[in-house]
């Protein structure tokens, strides 16, 4: 198992690699000069000309590349073309609001998701599955900024008991999750952003587990005089790597694709301050951001495989 | 190199009688026959559809004629069967105007990303070694993007336009396709039957052509299916941002963005794109499910 | 509750007993009902079985063995089975019982072993969290007892280092060592009938050998009755006291292993015998029989065998065959069987 | 090496020759073998640890040496995972094989100057088990048929023609099951459309893996009338491999038995099956079940399952199961050596000298 570990986290280096390479590759392929983007419209040839030497640009592109990706290691994403700070504050700090709303949602949704989709695929093809089923496809068919939106028409304007947008007096710097007057701010993105999680994990579940059901080894379980819950004990352990798979990739998801969600609800994650950076084209932040993001994506992954290989032996022990 | 005549020839042609046996294809259609609610949602499509491709036939209004004397007005007001918008523009016009653009949003990247992703999946699974190394390492690193990220990256990059929004879209969609044609093709070729053709001296493009292509294609097409939906959803988002369609072009993602300051004033006309999103995903969705329940064929 | 008592009631096998059967099956029918078609899978099975006899049920693939032995067990999917008919093992009626009476006396009165041990044992638990499961679920044992019991039952089986087989899952073991730990789990709480759904078919020879010989020897030991379903004819022979041989859901003939063998009544019973291959048939072509089975889903007028059978006649289109004894306890269901 | 040296020499100067009547297509005449293997090898590398670093083989086929006389059945015997179905696609060239050489009527196949891939493939045909995946699911199965000799060049009508015909010569009225698909037939008539796609090609040579394995007894009896009719037809040769000791008996001439991966015992089928030397197959011969309750079995002939191949047993790779076994048998392999007229046996105990106290033949 430990040679497991370790080969997958060697093999996660190339592709973090690849990740900041096509970061980069973005930023050459929008249009217009890079050194413009970095600076004011209205700055002087000569400060072109010294950013130009000092950020390298006079280069050719690899080295250019390997300039950049020492600078990212070292912690340096350049400054905001907006705020003048440094992105990499900028973003950490957002990164931080985001997981508030994206790990209650997943929590949210993944305990919910569980349960439904195993109760369906026990009771695949009657009306307590089709309702599961049913459920999960309005999930992930509703446009969940829209939904948002829904939520917002009736719960902040029509009944007034919760907030509409933002994240409340308290700020980012001491939000507590513990404290009503403050979650309650967390209460809707977390409600919206957990349907669509909500919805695939169910699929999978149900999936996963009718096809264990399936196996031969559940007559021989059932066989045995094992009741419907202790087959499903089994089914559930047989299933558990597949669903985790899924659910690492959908945490993956709600922290790097909270963007429409926090968009609409003003939440100052990172999704948010990508919105704001697409809108005034603040491409270091914008740049940054998609680094961040897509690294902890990367690495959330590579913690699922990991926990994967814990839960089923015929990894454990190969 | 080949020589006819060492085959044994027939003496005589024969006719052979009519097909009594179904083909593959014509199996599902008759599963699908019975399957009454992806039918349902596949007529709410075809609807859709038409309503799209006639939107300049049927829709009483200029789409893009603002009146401020007729801003945000609610459901049958005057002529206005669905309303207007915050710039006074005839809702229902819009609405099948926007379908036209939504639509194309959702099934051209896919289709797109279909073909591009199809043919690599296919050559790394058949040729295997380092070609598909080489195309699958590549493909693991644009999936290590979660996908709304990448689509709002690339076209946050590249800039706005629909263009844009759908090369975005389509990129997000070639590796998780490729994948599916990848793996589906690395197990059809270690089969039997693929052997045996081998063992035939096919070549590998005939053997691709003839025995793995046929049996590849459901898969990739079950699952572009159910990307129509999520091309959609993402396409409309991407308007919603700002990076997809541009004003004052009918988009529905477009419309719910512009049309969020109106909520408080007419909560149901705003909420009608929102709803239009909704029920095309869902119809899209649903038939997915059902050609992929009436495509799993158990030998 | 009922079934604990039923299973430490068990008294060493006396002659009187014999006479009461353990297993009485009466008229059995199952349906598979789908929006299509009836499948008839099995069309009116009779037989018996005394305490501590070995019944083998041959038969080739549709025949209906594996139907019947399932039916035994109900673990038919219940929506789209209809069973019909009569069957009671011991004191159970098991058509009447319902599921959770039937639970119980599962894996306790009556066990069952499956065809691939590969795939009927749970890939993510040990052999021994799966022998200890079916004790501590049927003599409500702590888990410390349960696992003592488990190393016994594997001793019982004679797996080689037992100790270190209890922690290792299906897959680190080989085929034949898995099939012992599935036959460990069957007997974990001393069945009185034991199932087998084609135990050996999927084993090496020389490992197929070594599981018949154990499950004979315990067998005996043990005192339990066993239904082996098999398609082997030379497996029935190595381990069976009574044959039923099956076809088309029916019984067709049913006698003392030695009689049916030796000396088959029904012609597909000899058809069997003559397409089973030697090496003295070499040369010559082996006298198989022609065509092949009926489809159960179509309604069979007549004999099912008729078709494919060498002494056909016109009564045999028509009418269902009668079932004739010969008086040794040979039955078979033929118009021509003599 | 040495042994295949003179099982060749033997094979040749044989009184009575299996080859049958004359063929246009022989180039080598009778008494050239149709195929000789010499020295294949085929080892699948295990890798493992965090480099993925190649730990050690499994030793599917190892130093097989062997050959297939015309118009003969050679039956292959052996346990699962013994390496049959490796040799046989080793010998279709379906998989490439380390080391070792095939000569196919006299011509060595590959090299330079060597019998092409595509016309061994002519010449030599395969059956798989019949499986699931034996035929394409999207093609009716007379396509199937149809598809090698297009591939070799024939025009559709020809070659769908051709289809029906062999569909009909193998029992299957091609006008009612030509245009069906796979799933739509039973084992038993898959089976004859796999048969009757390896004739399309009109090969020489068919290699059975497993061909009847998977079938009912009353189909499979009528599958192997069939190969038998087809042999004489065609005039084929075939490569008859199997796990079932009884099948094996009926239909071939000369038997191989395998041992992981290696040849353990070769002859004609009177001499493996009446006097068997080798320890393994006489375990195996003994473990056929008897046809008479009376005649019951007590005792195993052998215990224990086959080892792993991934690291065989040093020696003699079956002296972890032999009751004989002793010190030499570690030491040293034993290689084939002759025990009578067409038959050759890898044990110590065969070998004079060899170190092995008891003495067999």
């Amino acid at each position: 198992m430990w040679y497991y570990a370790a080969r997958r986290i060697l093999m996660s280096i190339p592709i973090a690699l690849g990740v900041t390479v096509v970061c980069y590759a973005l930023v050459l392929l929008a249009p217009g000069d890079p050194i413009q983007s970095l600076l004011p419209p209205d700055a002087s040839p000569e400060e072109i000309a010294y950013l130009r030497k000092v950020y390298g640009f006079d280069k050719p592109i690899p080295v250019q590349y390997l300039l950049w990706l020492q600078r990212a290691l070292s912690g340096d994403l350049g400054i905001s073309l907006q705020t003048n700070r440094p992105v990499m504050l900028e973003v950490l700090n957002a990164l931080s609001n985001t997981f508030v709303i994206s790990v209650g949602a997943v929590l949210l949704a993944f305990s919910l998701a569980f349960i439904l989709g195993t109760i369906a695929a026990y009771h695949i093809g009657k009306p307590a599955d089709r309702i599961a089923t049913g459920v999960a496809v309005v999930g992930v068919s509703v446009p969940n900024y829209w939904l948002g939106i829904v939520l917002v028409i009736v719960f902040a304007v029509k009944l007034g008991v919760l907030p509409a947008t933002g994240m409340g007096s308290a700020g980012s710097s001491s939000f507590s999750i513990f404290d009503w007057n403050q979650a309650k701010y967390a209460v809707l993105p977390i409600l919206t952003m957990s349907l669509v999680p909500l919805g695939i994990i169910m699929r999978t579940t149900r999936s996963a587990v009718a096809e264990v059901l399936n196996n031969d080894f559940v007559q021989m379980l059932r066989a045995k005089g094992l009741g419907p819950l202790a087959v499903l004990r089994h089914a559930i352990w047989n299933a558990l790597p597949q669903v985790l798979t899924v659910m690492g990739l959908q945490l993956g998801y709600l922290v790097g694709g909270s963007i429409l969600i926090e968009t609409i609800f003003t939440w100052p994650g990172t999704g948010f301050l990508m919105s704001k950076a697409i809108l005034t084209r603040d491409v270091p932040v914008l740049q940054g951001a998609i680094l961040v993001l897509s690294l902890t994506f990367v690495s959330i992954n590579l913690m699922v495989d990991l926990l994967q290989t814990a839960v089923d032996p015929r990894i454990k022990r190969a | 190199m080949t020589d006819v005549s060492a085959f044994r020839l027939p003496l005589f042609r024969r006719k052979r009688e009519a097909r009594e046996v179904r083909g593959y294809w014509a199996s599902v259609a008759n599963r699908l026959r019975y399957d009454y609610v992806t039918l349902f949602f596949l007529a709410i499509i075809l609807t859709i559809v038409l309503l799209s491709i006639f939107a300049p036939l049927l829709a009483p209004f200029d789409p893009t004629k603002t009146s401020m004397a007729y801003r945000m007005k609610p459901m049958g007001f005057r002529n206005f069967i669905l309303g207007t918008d915050e710039l006074g523009r005839d809702m229902l016009s819009r609405l099948l105007w926007g379908g036209r653009t939504s639509l194309m949003m959702g099934l051209v990247p896919v289709a797109a990303a279909t073909v591009i992703g199809g043919l690599l999946g296919v050559i790394a699974g058949f040729r295997g070694g380092w070609v598909n190394s080489a195309i699958m390492r590549t493909m693991d690193v644009f999936y290590a993007f979660p996908s709304v990220l990448l689509a709002v990256a690339i076209s946050g990059t590249l800039g706005g336009g629909s263009k844009n929004g759908m090369i975005a879209l389509t990129l997000v969609f070639i590796p998780s396709i490729c994948r599916i044609a990848e793996s589906a093709t690395t197990q059809v070729r270690s089969l039997d039957f693929v052997e045996a053709a081998r063992a035939s001296g096919a070549s590998t493009l005939s053997i691709i052509w003839h025995h793995i292509l046929g049996n590849v294609l459901g898969p990739v097409f079950i699952f572009a299916s159910s990307m129509i939906s999520v091309s959609i959803l993402l396409g409309s988002g991407l308007s919603f941002l700002g990076l997809g369609v541009e004003p004052p072009t009918p988009d529905w993602g477009l419309m719910l963005s512009t049309l969020r300051a109106g909520i408080y004033v007419q909560p149901l006309v705003c909420a009608l794109p929102g709803v239009a999103i909704f029920i095309t995903s869902l119809s899209f969705n649903l038939v997915s499910d059902g050609l992929r329940q009436a495509m799993d064929v158990k030998a | 509750m009922q079934l604990d008592l039923a299973v430490e009631d068990r008294k060493p096998v006396t002659f009187a007993e014999v006479s009461e059967p353990l297993v009485e099956v009466r008229d059995l029918s199952v349906k598979f009902v789908s929006r299509e078609a009836v499948n008839r899978a099995v069309n009116g099975v009779s037989f018996s079985l005394a305490p501590s006899e070995v019944l083998c049920i041959i038969g080739e693939s549709g025949s209906g063995k594996s139907v019947t032995m399932r039916a035994l067990m109900k673990l038919l999917p219940p929506k789209r089975t209809v069973i019909e008919g009569g069957m009671r093992v011991g004191p159970h009626d098991i058509v009447k019982m319902r599921e959770a009476d039937m639970r119980a006396v599962r894996g306790s009165a009556i066990s069952m072993i499956f065809q691939e041990p590969m795939t009927a044992l749970d890939p993510v638990y040990t052999i021994g969290d799966q022998i200890a499961e079916t004790v501590m679920r049927h003599q409500k044992i702590g888990r410390g007892a349960a696992m003592e019991r488990a190393l016994e039952l594997l001793k019982l089986v004679r797996v080689p280092s037992p100790e270190r087989r209890l922690k290792a899952y299906p897959h680190e073991l080989s085929g034949g060592l898995r099939q012992r730990a599935m036959i460990a789990v069957a007997l974990s709480c001393n069945p009185q009938l034991l199932l087998a759904d084609e135990p050996t078919t999927a084993l090496d020879a020389t490992v197929q050998i070594q599981v018949l010989v154990l499950l004979r020897r315990l067998q005996q030991e043990l005192g339990m009755a066993v239904i082996f379903v098999t398609h082997d004819l030379g497996v029935a022979a190595q381990i069976a006291d009574k044959v039923a041989v099956m076809y088309a859901g029916r019984i067709v003939e049913y006698g003392a292993v030695a009689d049916v063998m030796m000396k088959p009544r029904h012609p597909y019973t000899v058809g069997m015998l003559a397409s089973t291959v030697h090496g003295h048939m070499r040369g010559h072509d082996i006298d198989a029989i022609p065509g092949s089975p009926p489809d159960l889903r179509k309604p069979i007028v007549g004999c099912s065998f008729a078709p494919r059978c060498k002494v056909v006649s016109a009564v045999c289109q028509t009418h269902s065959p009668p079932t004739k004894s010969f008086g040794n306890g040979q039955y078979a269901a033929c118009f021509h069987a003599e | 090496m040495s042994a295949f040296d003179f099982i060749g020499a033997d094979l040749i100067s044989q009184e009575e020759p299996q080859a049958a009547s004359l063929d246009e297509r022989d180039r080598g005449g009778k008494q050239q073998p149709m195929l000789i293997v010499n020295g294949l090898r085929k080892y699948f590398p295990i890798r493992s640890g965090i480099l993925q670093r190649h730990v050690g083989d499994v030793k599917a086929v190892d130093d097989v040496s062997f050959s297939v006389l015309k118009g003969e059945t050679l039956g292959i015997v052996g346990e699962s995972g013994c390496g049959k179905s490796t040799l046989a696609r080793l010998l279709m060239h379906l998989i490439p094989s380390d080391s070792g050489e095939m000569i196919f009527d006299g011509d060595p196949v590959g090299g330079m100057r060597g019998l092409s891939l595509r016309d061994l493939r002519r010449n030599m045909q395969m059956v798989f088990q019949d499986s699931y995946s034996s035929l394409n699911p999207r093609l009716p199965v007379q396509d199937s048929v149809a598809y090698g000799p297009r591939v070799h060049g024939m025009s559709r009508t020809d070659a769908m023609d051709l289809a029906c015909d062999l569909l009909d010569k193998v029992g299957l009225r091609a006008a009612m099951f030509g245009a069906r698909y796979p799933h739509e037939l039973s084992g038993g008539q898959k089976q004859r459309v796999n048969i009757a796609r390896a004739l399309a090609l009109n090969p020489r040579m068919i290699i059975l893996d497993e061909a009847v394995s998977a079938l009912d007894k009353s189909v499979e009896a009528q599958v192997l009338n069939l190969l038998g009719h087809l042999k004489r037809e065609f005039n084929l040769t075939y490569v008859f491999i199997s796990h079932d000791l009884n099948v094996v008996q009926y239909i071939s001439d000369r038997v191989l038995v395998m041992y992981l991966g290696q040849v353990v015992e070769i002859g004609s089928v009177d001499a493996i099956y009446d006097t068997p030397l080798h320890p393994y197959s006489r375990a195996l011969l003994d473990s056929r079940l008897s046809m008479d309750p009376d005649d019951r079995m007590t005792e195993p002939p052998i215990s224990g399952d086959p080892p792993n191949p991934v690291n065989p047993p040093s020696g003699c790779r079956f002296r972890t199961r032999c009751a004989f076994a002793e010190t030499v048998c570690a030491a040293e392999a034993p290689s084939l050596s002759q025990a009578g007229p067409d038959h050759f046996v890898a044990c110590h105990m065969v070998r004079r000298g060899s170190g092995h106290s008891r003495l067999l033949s």
